[in-house]
């Protein structure tokens, strides 16, 4: 993998700052950096939680093979995306991706498709947890998150 | 015998994360597969009556429903995906 | 202004994660923050440092009066825009835009608008000191920038 | 008397930051004033002499070129802007 990608899939939480800092260390040629954290929503109140589960190896993989294209198709200078599982309670992180390119433009459409993709493609799936005790379900995928992924193609 | 691993709810419908079977020379495609896991029990019917919804994954990698699963060593049968 | 708006012109460099973490402190209502960091670029090794030159008090209005728009054009939860001023050496951080919003498109499009317009329409500009010490001219307007500004009409 | 307020090449040209001046009642529009100010002197024809590339903000606000300046209390001149 192109030494300028980070992929992980973990259980603990992550350090945007961290990330942040060991992707442009000594270097002189980004302009740009765009960074994306997905966070645990309370929806209104009724949530305590989301379980998230995931598909170990394949979505290492398959956020590996997302990231490789939108390295080649924005020309980026470098990608992280991190993924968390297991329980993460209201208001916690959980993902991370930050972009990285020459200009500004590149670096938001390098961290948008990963999300894109990331949301659709990637092998993870999010259980409610509810404040009032009551079973949650699993959450839906969204048409908007197939129709945002959509719109990647042919452009 | 080809190792198949399951997830969210098509693993809690079928009632187990993982198991090993021998499949029949018959089923080639993702979708014979699925027909095929239908008729081994009110489970599996359960988790994939509705086959057009469940995604599969032939070692790791997302494969449509008419593709072949020929020489795959693990298939993941599993939701759409919910992440990010 | 709304208190979910924060506008800084300052002459010290900036904290993202501090400023994140004001901008969720104690919320359940953010599942999405994109943030912008736009970053001095050496220019091939060329570059040594940028002057940033700003018309205070203008500068600070017509942010404000982007980031008003921006939170309302995309309902947005909050945002922030902090931007420099002064000599900022290569490497170093020039420009933050924080977007906070229910969803990722939103947050994405807000941080993405509120860059746009921060680029063409708030008064900064930049001077470019070389590292041969040959005097650096004044940077110039980019078609880009008012061709990337321009995409937001009659959307 | 109006305050004039200079950035960048602009105020490099003109060779000061900022200046106190008495406008004619003939100079009503944004354009008015640049025109005005090319006849003060060669740094001031030095700095305007493209005058369409110039930015007019009257209390700090964007205005066209033919956009009135009546009123002002102050106006700033200053090229395409290039932050971000």
């Amino acid at each position: 993998m192109d030494s300028a990608v980070t992929i992980r899939v973990q259980a603990e939480d992550f350090d945007a700052q961290a990330e942040t800092a060991r992707m442009t260390a000594g270097r002189g040629d980004i302009g740009a950096l765009v960074s994306f954290t997905g966070l645990c929503r309370d929806e209104g109140g009724a949530l305590e939680a989301l379980e998230l589960e995931h598909y170990p190896g394949m979505a290492e993989a398959e956020m590996a093979r997302i990231a490789a294209e939108a390295m080649a198709r924005f020309g980026l200078k470098g990608l992280t995306a991190i993924h968390r599982f297991g329980r993460i309670r209201v208001g916690e992180q959980i993902v991370l991706v930050i972009a990285a390119a020459s200009h500004r433009q590149a670096a938001f459409d390098g961290a948008n498709f990963m999300m894109d993709f990331l949301k659709t493609a990637a092998p993870f799936w999010k259980k409610e947890h509810r404040r009032d005790g009551t079973a949650g379900g699993w959450v839906e995928a969204r048409d908007a998150d197939n129709a945002a992924r959509d719109k990647w193609q042919g452009s | 015998m080809t190792r198949l691993v399951y997830f969210a709810w098509v693993r809690e419908r079928i009632g187990k994360s993982e198991e090993e079977i021998a499949l029949p020379a018959s089923v080639r495609t993702a979708g014979d597969l699925l027909a095929h896991l239908r008729g081994l029990g009110e489970e599996y019917e359960h988790a994939l009556q509705f086959p057009e919804v469940i995604r599969v994954a032939a070692d790791h990698e997302h494969i449509d429903h008419d593709e072949a699963i020929a020489g795959a060593r693990e298939i993941g049968l599993f939701p759409p995906m919910t992440g990010g």
